[in-house]
C-alpha cells in the first residue's frame, strides 16, 4: 500500500522554529488536509515532505516503508511524492508539451510515460488542445493545469498541493476541486494545503489542524467541520459566509 | 559580396564561442568573464600542439575539448559552488559570478603570461587560397568555419531534441521547478558550465587556425561574446547563432570600409543601438 | 549638526590636517605612495558613492579617468591648467550623462558589460584618432606642477567626495538610491525618479573620476591610451572599494590603504606576476570578505557582544 | 470624480489583455475590479500605476490625464498601490520600509513629522513588531500590513489593492476587511482585485466584472453577483444556484 509516513518533523529558520514534532501520514486514494493560520507551517511541511528544505535531527520521512530522510529533492520525486508549491514551478519559457516531457524526467515515470500522459490529457482536455503553446501565455487555471498535470506525469503515490485555489476565479476553483476527486479515484495519495477550508474539508477524508507549528487536532474531516473551535478558526463565524455589517 | 562572405566565415567561429558562454549564462547562471581566456586557452592549445607536435588542429581539438570540460568542471565545482551557495537571490550571484570570474581571468591572463610570454602567436595550416565566387578566401578559415557549423548544429540538435537537452532548458528555465521533477540541478549546472567552457575552447582552437592572438587578448573575445549573447536575447539559442553572424558581418563590413582599428567600436555601436531598441535582445522574449 | 556628528567632524577635519603635512616631510618615495593613495581613494570612494547603494557594478573608471587625462594631453599648451581641469570636469560629466542616460533603463549584467566596453571603446577610437591624424601614438604633458601640489589638489578633491558623500547620505537622494538598490519596481511606485536619481549619482562619480585623471596628468608626463584608458584601473578601483566595504562612505578607505601597500610590495618583488596576483587577491576577497573590511570591523563589536552576553 | 478612466487598452503582441475598458470612482468609494484569471485585472491595475503604458484610451486622476505620466508621476499625484505578491524593502527595518513611502509621494515628508507619521500607520495597521526589526522577520500579513502603510503614508487619493485580502483566514479577513472601511471612511478611494466572494459582497459599493479584458457587468455586488453572464464566464454555476 502506498503510504507516506511523516515522523516528528521539526524545522527551523535560524532560531525560529516554523514546525515542532508534527507526524501525518497520507495513504493512497485519500485526500487529506491541513488547515491553519498563515505562519503555521504549512507550507514548510509540504517543503520538506519534497524534500526541498531540510529537516532537523529527529524528523523522519517513510515512503512505503522505506526511509527517504535526508535525501536529495529527486529522490523524494523517485519515491513517489510530486509537490505543486504555491507558485506552481512551472517552466514558463517552455511549452505544455515540453513540461508535461520534463513532469516524467525521473525515472520511475519514463516507461509508464505514455500511460499518464493519456491520462494527464483526459483529466485535463484543454492542455491536449493546445500541447504547444508556451506556457507563459496561458492564463492561471490553465497554468495551474499545466503544474498539476506535471506532476502527476512522475507517477506520484502521493501528490502534495499548496494552495492549488489561490488566485483561482470562484469558476475554476470548482473545476480545480472536481478534479482533485477524480484524481484520488486513480488511487493517488493527497496532501492539500489550501486555504478555502470550507471546500478543501468537503472532499477531504482527514484532516489536521496546526497551530504554530504543533498538530493539536487530527481527525475525520466531518469531525474536523463540525468541531466549534475549527469552525470559529478556519471557516468564518457561521460557516458560511463573513458578516462584518 | 566578399564583405558578406567574410562576414559569413567569422560569424561561424563567432557563435561557437557564444553558444558556450550563452550555455554558462543560460544554465549556470554565471555571466563568464573569463570566458575570453579560456577561448584564448584553446587557442594556445592548439597552437602547443602544432608547433610542439606537428599535430593538426582538428586532431587537436579532440584533445582539447575534454581538457577544457575537466578543468570548467573543476572552476564550476570548487570555485562557483561556493558562490551558488551562498547566493540569497538571483541577482547576488549574478554579482558575485561577476566578480570571481573576472579575478579568474586575471589569473588566467597571468599564467599564459607565465608561460607563453606576452608575444603574439601564429602559425600556418591550410594556408592555400580557395575561391568563392572568383574572391580568395584562406582554407584554413573554410576549414573552421565548417567546423563551427558542425559543432554548432550538433550541440543545437542536442539541446532541443535529446531528454539531456531538455532537462539542461528546464534547469536554465527554472532551477526549482526543474529539482521538483528529479533533475539534480547542482550537476546538471556544472556540465552545462563545463560544456560551455569546452565549446569555447574548441571555438578559440579554431580561431587560431587563422588569426594572430596574444595572452592579453581573452577580453575582446569576451566582450564579443557578451555583446551577441545579449543581442541574441539570453536563452535564445537560434538568436544566438544569428546575433553572431551579424556581428561577423558588421565587424567585416567595418574592417573593410571604414578601419579595422575600428572593430570593437563597431560591435559595441551595435549593441548601444539594439540595446536601445530592443532591450531583450533581438530575439528575445523573456519577461 | 548633532553633538556626536560634530565630533566626527572634527576628527575627520583633523586627519585631513595631518595627512596634509605629508609633503613637508617628504617629497620622494613616500610622497609619490601618498598621491597614489590620494588617487585611489579618490576613485574608490566616488566610485562607491554610485554603485554602492544601487549595486550597479560599473567598470566605466578608466573611461572618465583617461578622458579627464587626455583633456589636459590634449590642451596643455594651448589653455592654462586650471581652464584644463574644468573642461575635464564638464566633459566627464557630459559623457557620465550621455551613458547615464542610455543605460539606466538597463540593469545588472547589462550594465557591466556596457561599461566594460565603454573604456575599450574610447581607446580604440582615441588610438585610431592618433594614429590617423597626428604621428604619435601618445601626448606629452610638460608642466611646472610638482608632485605635492598634486597631492594637495587630490586631497582636496577627496575632502569635497567626503563632503558630498556625507550630505548624499543625509538627503531624501540618498533614502532614493537605497531604496532603488532594494526594489527598484517599489521605489517607482513610491514616487522615485529612480532614472534621474542614478544619474545624478553617476555624473557625480564620473565627473570626480574625470577630474582626478586630469589632475594626474602632469604627474605622468607622457600619456598614452593604453595606459590612460587600462581596464586595470577600473579593476583595481572595484577591488578596492570591495575589499574596504561599499556600505559605508568611509568603507573604500578600509581596502584603498592596505591594497596600495600590497601592490607596491607586489610590484617591487614580482613584477612579472602582477596579472597573477592581482586576480588571486580579487578572487580572495569575493570569496572570503563579501562585505569588506568595514562589515568585519561593523560586526566585530557585535561579536564581541554577543559572546559576551551568551 | 477622482478617476476617470475611457476606452482603455493594452495589448501585448496580439492578444488584447484590456479592451476599451472605461469605468468611474467618486471620492470614498470601494470599487471591485473581479473576474476570470485571465481577464486583464492585474493589467488594469498595472496600467492606472504607470507601471504599463496604455495603448489607447485615456485616464484622468483629479482632472489631470495621467495615460503618459511615468510611474513616479503618476505616484506624486496620489494614486498608491500594493502588489499581488509582498514586495517588502528586504534590507530595511520595518519603520523605514514604511517611512521611504512618505518622501517621495503625494504628501512629502522628512524628518520628525515622517518619524511619526510612520509609527502612527503601524499602530494603526497592528503591526506590534518592533519599528526597527528588519522586514524580513515579519510574518506574511505582518508584510502585508507594511505594504499597505507604505501605500498610505504618502495620503493618496486613490488606492489599488491587488489581492490584498487573498492567504488571510477568516478572522484575519475580518481585520482586513474593516480596515478597508476605515479608509474609505477617511474619503479615500479605493479599487480592490479579489477572489474573496465575501470580502467583495460586504465592502464593494460598486462592481466591474471583466472577462477576456472587456467590462461584462457593472453595478452593486448583489446585482452583478446574479448576472447571468456573470455566473457562467466567472462564478460557476454552484455559486449562482446558492
Amino acid at each position: 500500500m502506498g503510504m507516506l509516513e511523516i515522523r516528528d518533523l521539526s524545522i527551523s529558520y535560524g532560531q525560529h522554529r516554523a514546525v515542532e514534532k508534527a507526524s501525518l501520514r497520507v495513504a493512497k486514494g485519500e485526500i487529506v488536509v491541513i488547515l491553519g493560520a498563515n505562519g503555521a507551517g504549512k507550507s514548510s511541511i509540504l517543503r520538506a515532505a519534497a524534500g526541498l528544505l531540510p529537516a532537523m535531527p529527529g524528523s523522519s520521512f517513510e515512503m512505503n516503508g522505506r526511509d527517504i530522510t535526508n535525501c536529495p529533492p529527486d529522490e523524494f520525486v523517485e519515491a513517489g511524492i510530486a509537490l505543486v508549491p504555491e507558485d506552481r514551478a512551472i517552466f514558463a519559457e517552455l511549452t505544455v508539451q515540453e513540461n508535461l516531457k520534463l513532469g516524467a524526467y525521473p525515472k520511475r515515470a519514463r516507461k509508464k510515460a505514455p500511460d499518464n500522459l493519456a491520462r494527464v490529457l483526459a483529466l485535463f482536455p484543454r492542455l491536449a488542445e493546445r500541447p504547444r503553446q508556451r506556457v507563459q501565455t496561458m492564463s492561471g487555471g490553465e497554468q495551474q493545469m499545466v503544474a498539476i498535470g506535471r506532476a502527476m506525469m512522475s507517477a506520484p503515490a502521493i501528490l502534495l498541493l499548496d494552495e492549488p485555489s489561490l488566485g483561482l476565479s470562484p469558476l475554476l476553483c470548482s473545476e480545480l476541486f472536481r478534479s482533485l476527486a477524480r484524481i484520488r479515484s486513480t488511487e493517488i495519495g493527497i496532501l492539500l494545503v489550501e486555504q478555502n477550508a470550507k471546500r478543501a474539508l468537503a472532499i477531504a477524508d482527514r484532516g489536521y489542524v496546526l497551530e504554530n507549528g504543533c498538530v493539536t487536532a487530527s481527525d475525520r474531516s466531518e469531525v474536523l467541520s463540525s468541531d466549534e473551535r475549527v469552525r470559529k478558526a478556519y471557516l468564518g463565524s457561521d460557516g458560511s459566509s463573513i458578516n462584518l455589517r | 559580396m566578399d564583405i558578406l562572405i567574410g562576414g559569413f566565415l567569422l560569424g561561424g567561429t563567432y557563435a561557437l564561442m557564444a553558444l558556450g558562454l550563452q550555455l554558462q549564462y543560460g544554465v549556470a547562471r554565471i555571466m563568464n568573464l573569463a570566458n575570453g581566456e579560456m577561448l584564448v586557452a584553446g587557442a594556445f592549445g592548439a597552437f602547443w600542439f602544432y608547433s610542439g607536435f606537428q599535430m593538426r588542429p582538428f586532431l587537436a581539438i579532440v584533445l582539447i575539448v575534454p581538457l577544457a570540460f575537466v578543468v570548467n568542471w573543476a572552476i564550476y565545482h570548487y570555485l562557483l559552488t561556493p558562490l551558488v551557495r551562498r547566493a540569497k537571490s538571483r541577482g547576488q550571484l549574478e554579482v558575485d559570478g561577476i566578480l570571481a570570474t573576472f579575478g579568474m581571468s586575471f589569473i588566467l591572463v597571468g599564467l599564459m603570461l607565465a608561460v607563453f610570454g606576452g608575444e603574439y602567436f601564429s602559425y600556418s595550416y591550410l594556408e592555400r587560397a580557395v575561391f568563392v565566387l572568383e574572391q580568395p578566401y584562406g582554407l584554413n578559415r573554410i576549414a573552421a568555419f565548417c567546423a563551427s557549423l558542425v559543432f554548432c548544429i550538433a550541440l543545437v540538435v542536442w539541446l532541443s531534441h535529446t531528454r539531456s537537452g531538455l532537462a539542461l532548458r528546464a534547469v536554465a528555465v527554472n532551477p526549482t521547478a526543474a529539482g521538483l521533477v528529479a533533475i539534480k540541478v547542482a550537476r546538471t549546472s556544472a556540465i552545462a558550465f563545463a560544456i560551455g567552457g569546452a565549446v569555447t575552447a574548441s571555438g578559440g582552437a579554431l580561431l587560431s587556425m587563422f588569426l594572430t592572438f596574444d595572452a592579453s587578448i581573452g577580453v575582446i573575445f569576451t566582450l564579443k561574446a557578451l555583446i551577441i549573447v545579449i543581442l541574441g536575447g539570453v536563452g535564445e539559442i537560434r538568436g544566438t547563432v544569428a546575433a553572431a553572424f551579424l556581428l561577423g558581418l558588421a565587424e567585416t563590413a567595418v574592417a573593410s570600409l571604414v578601419d579595422p582599428g575600428l572593430t570593437l567600436a563597431a560591435a559595441y555601436l551595435l549593441f548601444i543601438v539594439v540595446l536601445l531598441v530592443r532591450p531583450r535582445g533581438l530575439f528575445g522574449s523573456r519577461s | 549638526m548633532s553633538a556626536i556628528n560634530r565630533g566626527k567632524f572634527i576628527l575627520v577635519a583633523l586627519a585631513f590636517g595631518t595627512a596634509a603635512l605629508l609633503p613637508f616631510f617628504d617629497t620622494g618615495y613616500w610622497l609619490s605612495l601618498g598621491v597614489s593613495l590620494a588617487m585611489y581613494a579618490v576613485l574608490a570612494t566616488s566610485w562607491t558613492l554610485f554603485s554602492g547603494p544601487t549595486h550597479y557594478i560599473s567598470l566605466a573608471t578608466a573611461a572618465f579617468f583617461g578622458t579627464g587625462m587626455y583633456v589636459v594631453g590634449g590642451g596643455v599648451d594651448l589653455l592654462p591648467y586650471p581652464a584644463l581641469v574644468l573642461i575635464a570636469a564638464l566633459t566627464g560629466a557630459v559623457l557620465a550623462t550621455l551613458v547615464g542616460l542610455t543605460t539606466m533603463r538597463i540593469s545588472g549584467v547589462y550594465f557591466v558589460i556596457f561599461t566594460l566596453g565603454l573604456a575599450e571603446l574610447i581607446r580604440q577610437v582615441v588610438t585610431w584618432v592618433q594614429t590617423t591624424f597626428t604621428s604619435s601614438s601618445g601626448l606629452y604633458v610638460l608642466t611646472d606642477i610638482t608632485e605635492s601640489m598634486i597631492y594637495w589638489e587630490l586631497m582636496s578633491l577627496l575632502a569635497l567626495v567626503y563632503l558630498a558623500g556625507w550630505m548624499i547620505n543625509h538627503s531624501r537622494l540618498g533614502l532614493a538610491l537605497r531604496v532603488i538598490g532594494n526594489d527598484e519596481t517599489v521605489a517607482a511606485h513610491i514616487g522615485i525618479n529612480t532614472a534621474k536619481a542614478k544619474v545624478m549619482l553617476f555624473i557625480i562619480s564620473g565627473t570626480v573620476a574625470s577630474v582626478c585623471g586630469a589632475l594626474l596628468a602632469p604627474r605622468w608626463v607622457y600619456v598614452e591610451p593604453t595606459i590612460a584608458f587600462s581596464p586595470m584601473i577600473s579593476f583595481q578601483v572595484v577591488i578596492m572599494a570591495l575589499l574596504g566595504g561599499v556600505h559605508r562612505l568611509w568603507g573604500p578607505l578600509c581596502g584603498v590603504i592596505p591594497f596600495t601597500l600590497l601592490w607596491e610590495v607586489i610590484a617591487a618583488q614580482f613584477p612579472n606576476q602582477t596579472t597573477l596576483l592581482l586576480g588571486a587577491s580579487f578572487l580572495l576577497i569575493v570569496y572570503f570578505i563579501p562585505n569588506g573590511i568595514a562589515g568585519l570591523l561593523e560586526n566585530f563589536p557585535k561579536q564581541l557582544q554577543s559572546k559576551n552576553g551568551g | 470624480m477622482v478617476l476617470n478612466v475611457d476606452g482603455m487598452t493594452k495589448s501585448f503582441g496580439g492578444i488584447r489583455a484590456v479592451d476599451a475598458l472605461s469605468f468611474e470612482l467618486v471620492p470614498g468609494e470601494i470599487l471591485g475590479l473581479i473576474g476570470p484569471n485571465g481577464s486583464g485585472k492585474t493589467t488594469v491595475i498595472n496600467v492606472l500605476s504607470g507601471a504599463l503604458k496604455a495603448n489607447a484610451g485615456r485616464i484622468q486622476l483629479l482632472n489631470r490625464d495621467i495615460g503618459q505620466l511615468s510611474t513616479h508621476e503618476i505616484a506624486r499625484c496620489g494614486l498608491a498601490r500594493t502588489f499581488q505578491i509582498v514586495r517588502i524593502l528586504p534590507a530595511m527595518t520595518v519603520l523605514e520600509n514604511v517611512a521611504v513611502g512618505g518622501v517621495f509621494g503625494h504628501g512629502r515628508y522628512w524628518g520628525a513629522a515622517l518619524d511619526r507619521r510612520a509609527k502612527d500607520l503601524l499602530q494603526r495597521l497592528g503591526v506590534r513588531h518592533g519599528a526597527d526589526t528588519p522586514a524580513t522577520a515579519l510574518t506574511y500579513i505582518d508584510q502585508k500590513r507594511v505594504e499597505l502603510a507604505r501605500a498610505l503614508i504618502s495620503d493618496p487619493k486613490v488606492l489599488l489593492l491587488d489581492e490584498w485580502l487573498a492567504g488571510l483566514n477568516p478572522v484575519e479577513l475580518g481585520i482586513g476587511i474593516s480596515l478597508i472601511r476605515d479608509l474609505r471612511a477617511e474619503g479615500r478611494a479605493i479599487i480592490i482585485v479579489e477572489h474573496v466572494m465575501d470580502a467583495i459582497r460586504s465592502l464593494c459599493d460598486r462592481c466591474v466584472v471583466m472577462n477576456g479584458g472587456q467590462k461584462i457587468a457593472e453595478g452593486t455586488p448583489g446585482t452583478v453577483l446574479a448576472d447571468r453572464a456573470v455566473i457562467s464566464a466567472y462564478l460557476g454555476d454552484e455559486y449562482g444556484d446558492a
